[in-house]
């Protein structure tokens, strides 16, 4: 896509000033951190997230020690079993009789690194006997933080594919209708009404109930992440059909037209880069979105299900006061999503004010 | 079977009022009541002549649902939303003893069998008024069966209950206080279904004449139209919120002790749909009355002595969790294809599979991780609930792996080419498709726990939970599933679940709706079904419900798993308490009252 | 403008009823119906099924139906819900007000607050204030409301200050008016809080944004040149500019007024039409469902009409009569 | 020189940017004589415009006095307080922006706009503030007073807004106006009546103005003396013939030509 030099000299003047910005860059590290822990969580994590040990239900995180009586050992743990006092309450009794060596880069549970390369090896792990809980188990003795990491997978990729989805949708309805305008325009914006005029939830219900029932899991995500982005791209639509309106009256259009390209190209290659600075900006703040709808479908048991993991559905599972209160660490997916959320807010509000100066070059 | 805590009531527990209790909101209003109601009382002269305890009657009853009622139509609504709220406001001719499981008379005075077991006359009580003041009598009994049940405009599931091979018995009106039923063949539990509910004629009649009677007494109608029998009338409904019951002046029970009942003034039931605000509100000391999840008594127990509540344990819920394989081995007639791939279905229909996979469901570990330690294992057909017809020496299948891998060996389900996985004499991997409902996370928990030891046995399950409206019809309409855990709610009376057990019943799950019998067993289950129904005698009933019992502990159509504990937590402010598994605790709520101090 | 006005409404009855076919073809398509719940129960037989069934006009083909509803609903009759058999719109009218009320609370409670605070950290642009209030508007911004809802109510629970959800105290019918909406208020700021803290964070935002673009405008320095005090300057010149934007959301939050909250209505036990139509959704209520939809379909038409005449009333530079 | 009634004395402003100052204006000293049209002319971000709102204390935030003062009758403006130099701006000092269409406030009528100056800086009120902006209308040789009053600005031809401009920039009869390229957006044709405009402020309503713009030739005409500024020095200043005939500096030459072709 060709593209006037004027152009990229801006972008590297928004990326100085985005760089100036210092909570901003923080939050960038953060979300590369999670994006790496994703794509290498089957390594990162000590158990796949279906190993299951019904022996240790909502087990606490397990103390990793170093020291025995004063000398340096290494990382080791103890082994734990499951007891219940009077009150039917879960109490693990550590028997310190044998120690459990923390070993790195052990041979674990098998996997499919990327999907690609088979392999068992994993970043930490402990042998058979004990398990190590590094932020405490489910209801069914799983991993939280290896489910966690699996978690992400799902959770960061739904925001990422749901918001290209929506957007190619919208910067394509929005740029015909704003190109084009007359009834074809009409015809496009009407139905951006009747999309966003149905309640999100509700439509977001009636869509997740029409997604057949043998599909897999897979799909249902891939259906989900479908059924999210439908909801998203009316707004979008309408905001690119009024950038598109303004810059149809602009010269080089016109000199375009006149060249006898074809209406498609110029509409690709002459007004929606003219789009991307605010196309950007709107793209880090839609994907919370896609994030928090699924947790919230993950709530009312619609979201991605068991023996998956994802985010919503960690933090759905466990969401009452009395659970809560027995195993405070189950709320660690919480602080993932809200952590990732804030991070995409406040990267997308850093770079609309980088942007700002190009889009007011835009509007004039 | 009684509960384990019965209270004992001294004097003196009354008066250890707990410390916490001065100090919190609610005591600052009860003494300024009090103050108020000892003036009130030395003024007012006794409200009614003859009741002996005055100091009994008076305050509230604060309980919770999850959903608003249907309507207060008993007719057309049966759900349990609606049946909690009807259950105060409407009365049968007999009702079920919740103590000692026995019928006993209720607007019925007595009744009469003829020798042949087939005509039954009823002598109805001649001091019930409807709540409106209008005389009880024969003709409204007459008017609820002809008109109201036996009437196929109105689709009302008492229907059912009451068609006996096809046929519905006959009612006539003997003379004002007498009804005579004419059944067509012999049916043992008639007096148990005699507790359904008299609607009055004098304000049904119009709208059954002006066919409106489907859309009557729906939950937009003024609670003063709404007239029966029972010891609460409707006061108030308020959507989404609250329903507020009065007590009926003109009840017509009086106490062993000659009071007139019933003594608690309102009942107030606030809709909370969270189960967890719910939690929050009966600790806040807002609501008296707090069923139990699993994972609530580990929070409730250390709290019961200073927030002045009593955890009652009423033995095993009658709700069963199973899993059931499909033996199905018809065709779809509009992909015409075999509902179940016929390899799986030679393998669900060997009963070593079967007995195999009992071996592998761990119960006890089931309880401890998915109940908190509050369940019960269950082996039997009828729940230790049920009582009287529940059999106890049953086929029992311990948790055991290495019994399991020699009944599949017998079968001839041997892991060959050592992959881990076993394959059946053909040489297929056992693989099958494993279904539960998503919006039950204990039984997802349950169905987990059992795949999870299924492929340490060595077969491969796809396990998929499913929104409940998906698997109901994959049961009732595509029948296409292998295997799925799901849950029934059991009952007392074993001829209520013929549906499932007779082979031509719609809920007989794993191979609904035969024309013949498949198997001899279930041909013989279908026998007994037809004779327990026609023997009146409860004892020679037992026997065929044993022999029932027996049949399906050893075919394992439904392999059993776990019950809940039925578990509640009640505030210590009621006297006259009487918790039983199948009453739960208010089934004699006409009975109990409110210690003065808490009202 | 009554041309434009009478075109825009005429445009949008083909909308909405599209609106509800989508709806109703999706509702009907879906595996599973209404009557599932009924046939799980052990003592219902298939013809008693077959009844309701027919009652409920479910085993008609499904174009049949919807004409049917159509055609009712020139008559202005919405059709029966299944589960309460009563008129739907009975079973709406008795909680609209319900979320009318909470609705409104969180939309005054949102602008209250939101406006003056996005002027205010416009004014003080990059000082310690301002950051501090976009650096709180973030976290506010990322945490799911039901959560806020959860914590609330467990908070509430501790200190036995607030409430716990509903809409009343036990037994609110013998106090006195002033006493009731006392005790009615009291319950409204747990539900009102957790659906506005989000929305405030955002608004601010928003309003800071405007008020930021149009203080940098020339008009504004003319202003001073000319000798006007500050107040004038910000509170007319800049102000009056500012709002405009904001009144195309104004005509979305008009149309989410009735469509009420789901999520906190469940969890704080509002009785709203959020968590009826969640339940309906669920349970396959069709025409219940239907007529929250139209509802809030309808809504949604007058919201962005009235927005867009009350724009052109507030910014001269809108025509509507000259084509666009 | 007749006594001047603005002196401006080593006027410097900066703006600091990514922890690097740039000076705007430099040293500049210029006075102003008394009912004279003085021109300000220099390319564009030779700091013209920033002296002009130096001189109203309206720099943008951004930028900064660093040194020199501002007199004006003989007081320093830069001790003034915010509330003392408020009550300059409008009433002793008017402005003329150079895009009318981006300075007059887009959602209020002309009339209600140039009512503001009237309401806050003289005594009248109601009726009577209408019949004077009419009658500055006229003044500014607006042919239909009453319609431009009620109308709003984008209803309003480029000229028609640059005369609004002014009548508002008049209204309160300043001692100085100061015209920051009142010009530039305009066809030829209506520069020159505008140019005639000032003339006439300056003859008929004893005015003084300080004519800011980039085009050497159009002031030629106008103003009785004119600086150069480049890249904020001021390079060249005097009577405008002067600098006319033989200017010095090879900046004013290369204006002059730009002006000839």
């Amino acid at each position: 896509m060709t593209r006037n030099t004027e152009h990229v000299s801006e972008f590297q003047l928004a990326l100085r000033s985005f760089k100036k910005n210092r909570l901003a860059v923080c939050c960038a590290m953060i979300l590369f951190i999670f994006y790496a822990g994703a794509i290498f969580a089957d390594f990162l994590s000590p158990y796949s997230y279906r190993n299951e040990d019904r022996n240790y239900s909502y087990c606490p995180p397990t103390p990793v020690r170093f020291f025995d009586e004063g000398k340096w050992v290494g990382p080791y743990i103890y082994g734990q079993t499951l007891t219940f006092n009077e009150f039917y309450r879960r109490v693990y009794q550590t028997d310190t009789t044998r120690r459990f060596p923390v070993r790195l880069f052990v041979q674990g549970d098998e996997y499919k690194l990327l999907g690609l390369i088979p392999s068992r090896l994993h970043l930490v792990g402990v042998q058979e006997g004990a398990r190590l809980y590094l932020i405490g188990a489910d209801s069914r003795g799983r991993d939280l933080w290896s489910r966690i990491l699996y978690g992400a997978q799902i959770s960061l990729s739904i925001g990422l594919i749901g918001v290209l989805i929506s957007f190619s949708i919208g910067l394509i309805v929005g740029g015909v209708a704003g190109f084009y305008g007359g009834w074809i325009d009409n015809v496009l914006m009407r139905l951006c009404e009747m999309v966003m005029m149905v309640p999100g939830f509700y439509l977001l219900l009636a869509l997740r109930a029409a997604v057949p029932d043998d599909f897999n899991s897979v799909q249902i995500y891939f259906a989900i992440v479908v059924i999210l982005s439908f909801i998203g791209w009316a707004g979008l639509a309408r905001i690119i059909r009024g950038m598109c309106l303004s810059l149809r009256e602009r010269e080089y259009v016109l000199a375009a037209k006149s060249l006898g390209l074809s209406d498609f190209k110029i509409i690709l290659r002459h007004i929606l880069p003219h789009t991307v600075s605010y196309s950007i900006a709107a793209v880090m703040l839609s994907i919370p979105g896609y994030i928090l709808g699924e947790s919230a479908l993950s709530l009312i048991g619609l979201g991605i299900q068991d023996p998956y993991a994802s985010w919503g559905n960690l933090l759905s599972d466990n969401m009452s006061i009395v659970r809560i209160k027995f195993a405070p660490w189950i709320l660690w997916p919480g602080v993932f999503i809200f952590l990732t959320v804030i991070s995409f807010n406040i990267i997308g509000d850093t770079l609309r004010d980088c942007l700002d100066p190009m889009m007011k070059a835009e509007r004039k | 079977m009684n509960p384990k805590r019965i209270p004992n009531q001294p004097l003196l527990k009354i008066l250890q009022i707990p410390n916490s209790f001065w100090g919190s909101l609610f005591c600052k209003n009860i003494i300024g009541f009090f103050i108020l109601f000892l003036s009130w009382a030395a003024f007012l002269p006794l409200s009614t002549a003859e009741n002996t305890h005055p100091f009994r009657y008076g305050g509230k009853l604060v309980l919770t649902t999850t959903s608003d009622p249907k309507s207060f139509n008993e007719i057309i609504a049966k759900e349990v939303s609606t049946s909690e709220i009807t259950a105060y406001l409407f009365e049968g001719l007999t009702r079920v003893n919740a103590v000692d499981l026995k019928v006993e008379p209720h607007l019925a005075r007595s009744w009469k069998i003829s020798p042949d077991g087939l005509t039954w006359i009823f002598h109805l009580r001649r001091d019930v008024k409807w709540f409106d003041g209008f005389q009880f009598n024969a003709d409204d009994v007459v008017f609820t069966f002809n008109e109201l049940i036996y009437n196929l405009n109105i689709p009302t599931s008492s229907r059912d209950i009451f068609t006996i091979n096809g046929q519905t018995p006959k009612v006539e009106k003997i003379d004002d206080f007498t009804v005579k039923f004419t059944l067509q063949s012999k049916f043992a539990p008639f007096l148990w279904v005699m507790s359904q509910p008299i609607l009055p004629k004098h304000k049904l009649e119009k709208t059954v004449t002006e066919r409106k009677f489907n859309f009557t007494w729906g939950i937009d109608t003024d609670p003063r139209e709404i007239i029966g029998t029972g010891p609460y009338k409707l006061a108030k409904y308020v959507p989404g919120q609250q329903i507020i019951l009065e007590r009926n002046p003109l009840y017509w029970r009086k106490s062993v002790d000659g009071d007139q009942l019933p003594y608690i003034n309102k009942i107030i039931y606030l809709i909370v749909q969270s189960a967890d605000v719910e939690l929050l509100k009966f600790l806040e000391g807002s609501i008296d009355y707090y069923v139990l999840r699993g994972m609530d008594f580990s929070l409730l127990k250390p709290l019961e002595k200073n927030d002045d509540f009593t955890i009652y344990d009423m033995g095993p819920s009658s709700s069963s969790n199973f899993i059931t394989f499909n033996l199905n081995p018809g065709i779809n007639p509009k992909t015409n294809k075999p509902f179940v791939d016929p390899i799986k279905l030679s393998w669900f229909s060997k009963l070593e599979f079967r007995q195999a996979v009992a071996h592998v469901i761990d119960k006890q570990k089931i309880i401890e991780i998915v109940k908190n330690k509050l369940g019960y294992p269950q082996s039997s057909a009828m729940t230790e609930g049920a009582g009287f017809f529940n059999n106890t020496n049953v086929v029992q299948y311990d948790y055991d792996l290495t019994k399991a891998k020699e009944l599949l060996q017998k079968a001839g389900f041997i892991d060959r080419n050592q992959d881990g996985i076993l394959e059946d004499s053909q040489g297929h991997d056992i693989e099958f498709n494993l279904y539960t409902n998503a919006d039950n996370t204990e039984r997802v928990d349950i169905a987990a726990i059992i795949r999870h030891d299924l492929e340490k046995l060595g077969m491969k399950i796809n396990f998929q939970p499913l929104e409940f409206n998906i698997l109901v019809s994959k049961l009732n309409s595509t029948f296409e599933w292998e295997a799925i855990v799901l849950g029934l709610t059991g009952g007392v009376e074993p001829h209520f679940g013929r549906n499932v057990w007779a082979s031509t019943g719609q809920l007989h799950l794993w191979y609904p709706k035969q024309t013949t019998p498949a198997t001899s067993w279930e041909k013989r289950l279908d026998e007994i079904f037809d004779l327990g129904v026609q023997e009146l005698d409860e004892n020679k009933r037992k026997v065929f419900y044993d022999e029932f019992q027996a049949i399906v502990a050893e075919k394992l159509p439904l392999i059993y798993t776990v019950l809940s504990a039925k578990l509640s937590a009640v505030r210590n402010k009621f006297e006259n308490l009487n918790p039983t598994n199948f009453g739960g605790v208010f089934h004699n709520l006409e009975e109990i009252y409110i210690k003065k101090e808490y009202r | 403008m009554g041309r434009y006005i009478l075109k825009r409404l005429l445009v949008a009855i083909p909308m909405v009823l599209g609106m509800t076919l989508l709806t109703f073809i999706l509702m009907q398509i879906t595996p599973g119906n209404f009557l599932d719940t009924i046939r799980m129960d052990p003592q219902v037989s298939e013809e008693t099924i077959g009844h309701y069934q027919k009652m409920y006009q479910l085993d008609k083909p499904m174009f049949q139906q919807y004409i049917h509803w159509v055609y009712n609903l020139f008559h202005l009759e919405f059709g029966y819900s299944f589960y309460f058999n009563i008129p739907v719109a009975k079973v709406i009218a008795g909680r609209l007000f319900n979320t009318f009320v909470l609705s409104l609370a969180s939309f005054l409670f949102t602008w209250m607050i939101a406006i003056p605070l996005g002027i205010w950290a416009a004014l003080h642009r990059n000082r310690w204030i301002d950051r501090c209030i976009q650096f709180f508007s973030f976290i506010c911004l990322s945490l799911p409301s039901f959560l806020l809802a959860l914590v609330f109510l467990f908070l509430a629970s501790q200190t036995n200050f607030l409430p716990l959800g509903g809409m009343h105290g036990p037994d609110f019918e013998n106090m006195n008016f002033f006493v009731r909406s006392m005790d009615f208020l009291k319950h409204l700021i747990i539900p009102t809080l957790a659906l506005s803290i989000g929305s405030i964070a955002a608004l601010q935002k928003i309003m800071r944004g405007n008020m930021l673009d149009v203080l940098s405008q020339q008009y504004i320095l003319a202003a001073r040149a000319k000798g006007l005090p500050e107040d004038r300057v910000i509170y007319w010149h800049a102000l009056r500019n500012a709002i405009n934007p904001l009144v195309t959301l104004l005509g979305y939050e008009f149309s989410g007024l009735l469509s009420g909250a789901a999520l906190i209505e469940i969890i704080c036990s509002w009785p709203g039409l959020g968590s009826l139509m969640l339940t309906a959704v669920r349970s396959k209520d069709i025409y219940l469902v239907m007529a929250n939809m139209l509802m809030g379909g309808v809504l949604f038409i007058i919201g962005n009409l009235l927005a867009d005449v009350l724009l052109a009333k507030l910014d001269p530079r809108i025509r509507y009569d000259k084509k666009h | 020189m007749q006594d001047a009634i603005l002196k401006i004395n080593h006027l410097t402003v900066a703006v600091q940017e990514f922890n690097k100052e740039t000076l705007l204006v430099n040293d500049l000293n210029l006075e102003i004589p008394r009912n004279r049209i003085t021109a300000l002319v220099g390319s564009s971000g030779s700091g013209k415009t920033t002296t002009g709102l130096a001189i109203l204390r309206l720099l943008p935030q951004a930028l900064y006095m660093k040194k020199g003062a501002i007199v004006w009758e003989g007081q320093d403006l830069m001790n003034l307080s915010e509330n003392q130099m408020r009550l300059m701006r409008g009433k002793k000092i008017g402005m003329v922006f150079q895009e009318p269409l981006n300075a007059f406030n887009p959602v209020f009528t002309i009339g209600f706009q140039i009512g503001e100056v009237l309401k806050q800086h003289t005594t009248l009120s109601g009726p009577k503030i209408n019949d004077e902006i009419v009658r500055l209308l006229t003044t500014v040789g607006v042919d239909d007073p009453p319609r431009i009053l009620n109308s709003y600005p984008y209803q309003l031809s480029g000229g028609l807004r640059q005369r609004a401009m002014i009548a508002q920039a008049i209204a309160a009869s300043p001692s100085l106006i100061i015209a920051d390229e009142p010009t530039s957006n305009l066809d030829v044709t209506l520069q020159a009546h505008i140019m005639e405009l000032f003339r006439k402020l300056r003859d008929e309503l004893k005015m003084t103005i300080l004519l800011i713009s980039h085009d050497l030739g159009m002031v030629v005409h106008l103003a009785e003396q004119v600086a150069i500024l480049a890249n904020g020095r001021m390079v060249e200043s005097g009577e405008t013939k002067s600098i006319w005939q033989h200017p010095r500096h090879p900046f004013t030459q290369q204006l002059k030509q730009k002006m000839v072709i």
